[in-house]
């Protein structure tokens, strides 16, 4: 096997060393613990990391440092914020839910990891090969609300229960958008499995990658998508839920300590599954962005697009202002909807037209509606200069 | 016996039984979703992981979620159930019990050619797309009108009278 | 004991459990989730007949739980938002005060 | 002159005319119609002269026109005038006895408030009489003979508000009906049998030869031959209007009308009617071996000896009349069955003139004494009524029969030497010159009363009539003169002008004729007798004041009662036929009463019955099932209601039941 095979397939043949040392009878539950255990080893590794880049990034872009005390630059931040949730005293309202209290952040992470089953982290490097995996992925994706819920209504807060409300109020609007955003790219691949996905955006031609992103409504796709997976995951412009300024801290306001840092862990991990779907779909996956690029290793490409969309994540947070809960469901059912409904269309034209015809009939089926939708979005506002309104 | 069965067999008894026994509403409710979550295994056992999918999707997902949310914005939440053993409850159990003995006496007495499950492998999700277009594609469609209609018909239901609202202000006028 | 007696046997508890959940309970959202129970339940048959049956290939079996699955959804939509209705209308949705169409 | 047939129909169609203006003119224009009846009659009289004077002058024999007066399916109702000497005679004498009459009644009337429809009713009654004349269909005569008859009924009622009058004019016309309905039977008999009613249609008619003949070869019960016994049918009719024996009883009463027409229909015309009729049908009458002549001998020989004994008795001066012109109209029928048509036509004419003076005198006299009719309150009238006197005694000796003078002599002799030449039997000719010497007798005892003595009118100063009135008394005596010797043995240019023979030069030496001396003397001998028995007892002493009886009635009073009683005709028809009728009359009334009354009261009941009982069964059947049904549906749904409780719980146990029955019956049911 040539060296760049070798790399590239590094952690499958020591997988496969692995298994060989063990007894036969042990071999399939060893197989699924090593393909098990450096998921939820690297993704938590991971989580920390974005928790220090992500403090530090917000400080760059509000003009300031972010934590710098924690060795070095701050890098030992997060370790401290590890020490600070175990250490931290476990407080459970007096008459909350105890049961349901407790299984609410365990349930929510679970499901998350399971997520990270399907995906295709390099080179036939995915845990499960399923057939479906795009719709398992959605299916495992629209269990968390349900711990949500159970966050929110077992610890006996009205605020809590608010923001759960919301939350998946939040999250279910958004779901729709972001499965149809999917079902585009679905539709031109072909398959529901992640791995045929990301052989389909294999090819070359020239420099460029046949990635999905490249095209009219792949772009578009990944936009509505990109935009929905934010709001799934509750994060910057549609964090509300847990926004500190209106209701505190949302669904986990009551929850201190290990279970604080487990509904953080879930949040996060739940970013990273859905940008590593978003970079399966439509970034072409482990494939390199250009073809003199394919010698290096597939898993590296997808840890690099991985960390990218997290800097980009940040970046959004720390620009766009936040959401009203109004503005908030009528931008997804009265815009984004329309859109995933007409890049389906586009993807369809697309798919049934040849040469140019393909390009500029796509193009133009996108960018009408879309010219059309905005325009009237906008025409019942008022655009003028901002006012500022000082209390007297 | 295999352990495919048992598992989701196990889950969903509880949540059934849970379902039945609990008085605090919201309980109960989750013990459904860890039922139908049961039901979701059990078609992966049966080897129509598709469908296993889409009953998360649909039941877990969705459907539980809105009976959570009926409960709580129906009151449910906080009001316990009074004692479960009355009178109501155990006529419900005679008649389930007496259903659920005839049914097992039929099923037992019943002698299927049942097939080896030959092999437990899933069919290509591909071939069940092939016979949705194709012979089921009127199915489909009108499904898609069932799925519309409903959706119009659970807004107009649910939303809260703007209109009323406002027609009272015109009668006041 | 074959596995599809086995299921069957299952997918007939859960019914009757379903059933009683409908019968006994008080509240009209649970015995709408009952109701959803029996449906899951006759799913559960056909699948189980689906697999152990002559032509699994053919699907028909699968294709009846997918659009039940999707009829149950739209179903149980529609009975919340009435159930909410109701609410709304009559305060209260104790299933045996609400008893306004009797002959 | 020969034109004159054409306007025959004119001469009753005039009077016609007249009560019809009268009418309409109006009550108050009095003058107008008292004008018009008499000027209308002065011409029908103009007119009848005129045809006398052609049957005298010969250019005409007898002439007849026929003319249809309605189709009844296929067969048509022929009627027709006739004129020969019989009708042309009674033509000339009732216009001109009419005409009088009028004239008179101006004068009695004058003071009447209904003097114009008086008049109406005498022009009508001419023109009736003269229909009844000149007919020669007898369905026409019938016609004009029941038109007489509702003539008579008005005039005699004419003064209605006077029940007495009302009665007599119904009696008057009911016992007249009576004898119509015999007439109208025979009438139809004799188209039956004969198939037409013209008398005389060249040959065809029934009076013409085969018909009598085909009408006597038939015989028919009592071997009376069918000619028979239609004439005596027949001859019942004219016995009605006639005053013969069994009929005569309302013309005494008739005497309530107004003297007038006492004169007219009860001296002259309408009784002369019954005898005319006889006359016209006489060859049908008189056919055959034992025809229905003997019957008419008898009742009329009969009639005028029980009405002269009746008169007698009487002490009203218009009743004392009535009864001679009863006896007077049995000497007539006596004439015509013993004489044939020219003795009985005769006596007819001049007794039409003669008693219409003396009923005339009579009336100037009542009208002189202020209404009063009693001759025992008149008396010594004779210097205060001269005319009047005069007139009235040449009317009585006329009527008695004094010889050679008066007409009555003649006409009177003629029937009794008819009578006494009578082959059957001497019992009419007996009876006859008995009734002769009677009237002798009571007209001088009525003349005694009325005008010798003294006037016992108490308070009242009779005064003679006006000229209008005495003038026709005048003229009427001279004809009860004249008349006479026409009809003499001598000269009988009347008898051959009736049979229309050749009139014979006139011949003195008949006189001598032993046949014809024999009865000249006998009748002189009875008038000699009456008048002589007349004066015997009223004559000499004063006739007794109004309280005493009278001379006859102190002589035998038991037989002078019955005479004034009338024989108690009336009296005996009044507790026979009446009485009858009423108890009929009753009868019917009981039986309406009771068998109907109950009959229909059965029938209510049964069907009140049913009614009730169909009642019941509906709504004891009917509502109370549909009840019954409708209760048991509302119950029983009532019950099913409560098993939709609302309560959806319940209705899930219940299908939960249900699905678990149908499952055992599915696992047990189908293999047991």
């Amino acid at each position: 096997m040539s060296s760049i095979q070798l790399a590239d397939q590094i952690f499958v043949l020591l997988k496969h060393w692995l298994v060989g040392r063990v007894p036969v009878s042990l071999q399939p539950v060893v197989g699924i613990l090593i393909t098990v255990i450096p998921i939820i080893c690297v993704f938590p590794a991971l989580f920390a990391i974005t928790t220090i880049l992500e403090r530090k990034g917000l400080g760059r872009i509000q003009n300031r440092y972010g934590p710098n005390r924690t060795g070095p630059f701050g890098i030992l931040q997060p370790l401290a914020d590890g020490v600070k949730a175990l250490t931290k005293e476990d407080i459970v309202p007096a008459n909350a839910d105890k049961v349901v209290h407790f299984f609410a952040p365990v349930v929510l992470v679970m499901l998350v990891f399971l997520a990270y089953a399907v995906l295709p982290m390099g080179r036939n490097m995915a845990a499960v090969d399923l057939d479906c995996g795009v719709l398992f992925f959605f299916a495992i994706g629209s269990g968390t609300e349900v711990a949500v819920f159970m966050a929110g209504w077992s610890s006996r807060n009205k605020y809590a229960l608010l923001g759960a409300m919301r939350a998946i109020a939040q999250m279910i609007s958004y779901e729709i958008p972001l499965i149809l955003s999917a079902v585009a790219a679905i539709m031109i691949a072909g398959t529901l499995n992640l791995q045929q996905i990301v052989t389909q955006q294999a090819g070359y031609s020239g420099i460029f990658p046949h990635w999905y992103v490249f095209t009219p409504w792949g772009f578009a796709a990944f936009l509505l998508f990109i935009i929905s997976a934010t709001a799934e995951s509750n994060r910057s412009p549609f964090d509300l839920p847990e926004g500190e300024s209106e209701i505190i801290a949302g669904y986990y306001i009551e929850y201190s300590g290990f279970k604080f840092a487990l509904f953080f862990l879930g949040e996060y991990l739940g970013m990273f599954s859905i940008s590593a779907i978003a970079i399966t779909l439509f970034l072409g996956g482990w494939a390199a962005p250009f073809s003199f690029l394919t010698w290096v290793p597939s898993w590296l490409w997808f840890f690099a697009k991985l960390v990218t969309m997290i800097l980009c994540f940040i970046w959004v947070r720390g620009t766009l202002p936040r959401l009203r809960q109004d503005q908030l469901m009528n931008f997804a059912w009265k815009f984004m909807l329309p859109m995933a409904l007409v890049v389906l269309t586009s993807a369809a034209c697309w798919r049934y037209t040849e040469g140019w015809q393909r390009w500029a009939i796509s193009f133009l089926v996108v960018i009408i509606p879309y010219s059309w939708l905005g325009h009237g979005m906008m025409s019942n506002r008022k655009l003028e200069q901002r006012k500022y309104r000082f209390a007297e | 016996m295999n352990l495919s069965f048992l598992i989701p067999a196990i889950i969903l008894l509880v949540g059934a039984a849970a379902a039945n026994m609990l008085r605090n509403l919201v309980h109960c409710v989750l013990a459904l979703t860890l039922a139908f979550a049961g039901f979701a295994l059990l078609y992966f056992g049966l080897g129509a992981e598709f469908l296993g999918l889409v009953q998360l999707l649909v039941y877990v997902g969705a459907v539980a979620i809105l009976i959570a949310f009926t409960v709580l914005l129906t009151g449910g939440g906080t009001a316990g159930e009074q004692t479960v053993l009355s009178p109501r409850w155990l006529q419900g159990f005679l008649l389930a019990g007496a259903m659920f003995l005839l049914l097992g006496y039929g099923i037992s007495k019943s002698r299927f050619t049942a097939h080896a499950a030959t092999s437990v492998r899933s069919y290509p999700v591909s071939l069940i797309g092939d016979a949705l277009i194709t012979s089921y594609a009127l199915p489909l469609e009108m499904l898609g009108v069932l799925l519309t209609v409903a959706t119009i018909g659970g807004v107009v239901l649910a939303i809260r009278e703007p209109r009323q609202a406002s027609q009272s202000v015109k009668v006041d006028q | 004991m074959t596995s599809l007696t086995l299921y069957l046997l299952l997918a007939a508890l859960i019914f009757a459990a379903g059933l009683a959940l409908a019968v006994t309970r008080r509240n009209a959202i649970l015995v709408l989730a009952g109701v959803e129970l029996m449906l899951n339940a006759a799913n559960l048959n056909f699948l189980a007949f689906w697999r152990f049956g002559q032509h699994p290939e053919a699907l028909i079996g699968f294709l009846f739980v997918m659009f039940s699955i999707a009829i149950a959804a739209a179903e149980a939509a529609i009975g919340l938002a009435l159930i909410l209705a109701v609410f709304r209308q009559s305060h209260t949705i104790n299933i045996d005060q609400i008893e306004q169409l009797k002959g | 002159m020969h034109m004159l047939e054409n306007f025959l129909w004119l001469i009753p169609v005039l009077p016609l005319l007249a009560a019809l203006l009268s009418i309409l003119v109006g009550r108050h224009r009095r003058s107008l119609a008292a004008g018009l009846a008499i000027g209308a009659m002065s011409i029908s009289f103009l007119l009848s002269l005129g045809t006398l004077c052609q049957l005298i002058s010969g250019s005409l024999s007898s002439w007849q026109t026929t003319f249809v007066w309605f189709y009844f399916g296929q067969t048509a109702v022929p009627i027709g005038l006739i004129l020969d000497p019989l009708s042309a005679v009674m033509l000339t004498m009732v216009t001109f006895v009419s005409l009088l009459i009028f004239v008179y009644s101006v004068g009695y009337m004058a003071h009447d408030a209904r003097f114009a429809r008086f008049f109406s009713y005498l022009s009508f009654f001419a023109a009736a009489m003269l229909g009844v004349v000149l007919s020669n269909s007898l369905l026409l005569l019938f016609v004009c003979w029941e038109l007489v008859g509702l003539a008579s009924y008005l005039l005699i009622g004419f003064w209605f508000e006077r029940p007495s009058a009302a009665a007599a004019a119904k009696k008057a016309f009911l016992t007249t009906r009576i004898g119509d309905v015999f007439f109208f039977l025979g009438i139809v008999w004799l188209y039956a049998k004969t198939g037409t009613l013209l008398l005389k249609d060249g040959g065809r008619g029934c009076l013409d030869g085969p018909q009598l003949a085909l009408l006597v070869s038939q015989h028919t019960v009592m071997g009376l031959t069918v000619a028979a016994a239609i004439s005596l049918l027949i001859f019942c009719g004219a016995a009605g209007k006639s005053g013969q024996f069994p009929l005569h009883v309302w013309l005494p009463d008739a005497m309530e009308g107004p003297t007038p027409v006492s004169a007219l229909i009860h001296a002259a015309t309408m009784v002369a009617a019954g005898v005319y009729l006889i006359a016209r049908v006489y060859p049908l009458v008189s056919v055959g071996s034992h025809s229905a002549l003997t019957v008419i001998a008898w009742v009329g020989a009969f009639t005028a000896f029980f009405a002269a004994t009746i008169a007698i008795a009487q002490n009203d001066i218009k009743r004392i009349l009535a009864y001679s012109t009863i006896s007077q109209l049995g000497f007539m029928m006596l004439g015509l069955a013993t004489g044939g048509v020219a003795v009985g036509m005769f006596h007819l004419i001049t007794h039409a003139f003669f008693k219409a003076l003396l009923f005339l005198g009579a009336g100037s006299v009542i009208h002189g004494c202020s209404e009063e009719q009693d001759i025992r309150k008149m008396g010594g009238l004779r210097k205060l009524m001269p005319i009047t006197f005069v007139t009235y005694t040449v009317g009585m000796l006329a009527l008695s029969g004094f010889p050679l003078v008066f007409s009555g002599f003649w006409s009177k002799d003629a029937i009794l030497e008819s009578a006494h030449g009578w082959p059957l039997s001497q019992g009419p000719f007996l009876m006859a010159s008995v009734a002769a010497v009677l009237t002798a007798f009571y007209m001088t005892r009525q003349m005694f009363y009325v005008f010798f003595g003294e006037s016992r009118l108490p308070q009242v100063h009779p005064h003679e009539s006006p000229a209008v009135m005495t003038m026709p008394l005048i003229i009427l005596a001279a004809f009860t003169v004249v008349l006479g010797f026409m009809g003499t043995p001598a000269w009988p240019w009347f008898q051959n002008f009736i049979e229309m023979r050749q009139v014979p030069a006139a011949d003195f030496a008949n006189f001598m004729e032993p046949a014809f001396l024999g009865t000249l003397l006998l009748s002189t001998l009875i008038v000699a007798v009456g008048l002589g028995l007349g004066w015997f007892l009223y004559g000499r002493k004063a006739v007794p004041a109004m309280t005493e009886p009278d001379v006859l009635d102190v002589a035998s009073p038991g037989l002078f009662r019955v005479l004034a009683g009338k024989y108690f005709v009336d009296e005996f028809y009044e507790a026979t036929c009446v009485r009858v009728h009423g108890l009929f009359a009753r009868f019917c009334a009981w039986l309406d009463g009771h068998l109907w009354s109950n009959f229909i009261s059965m029938i209510k009941w049964d069907v009140l019955s049913f009614a009730r009982l169909s009642r019941n069964f509906d709504v004891a059947v009917i509502d109370g099932g549909f009840d019954s049904g409708c209760e048991t549906i509302q119950s029983g749904g009532e019950r099913t209601s409560q098993l939709q409780s609302g309560q959806e719980q319940r209705y899930l146990k219940w299908i939960g039941l249900a699905l678990f029955l149908l499952l055992v019956w599915l696992f047990w049911g189908a293999r047991g």
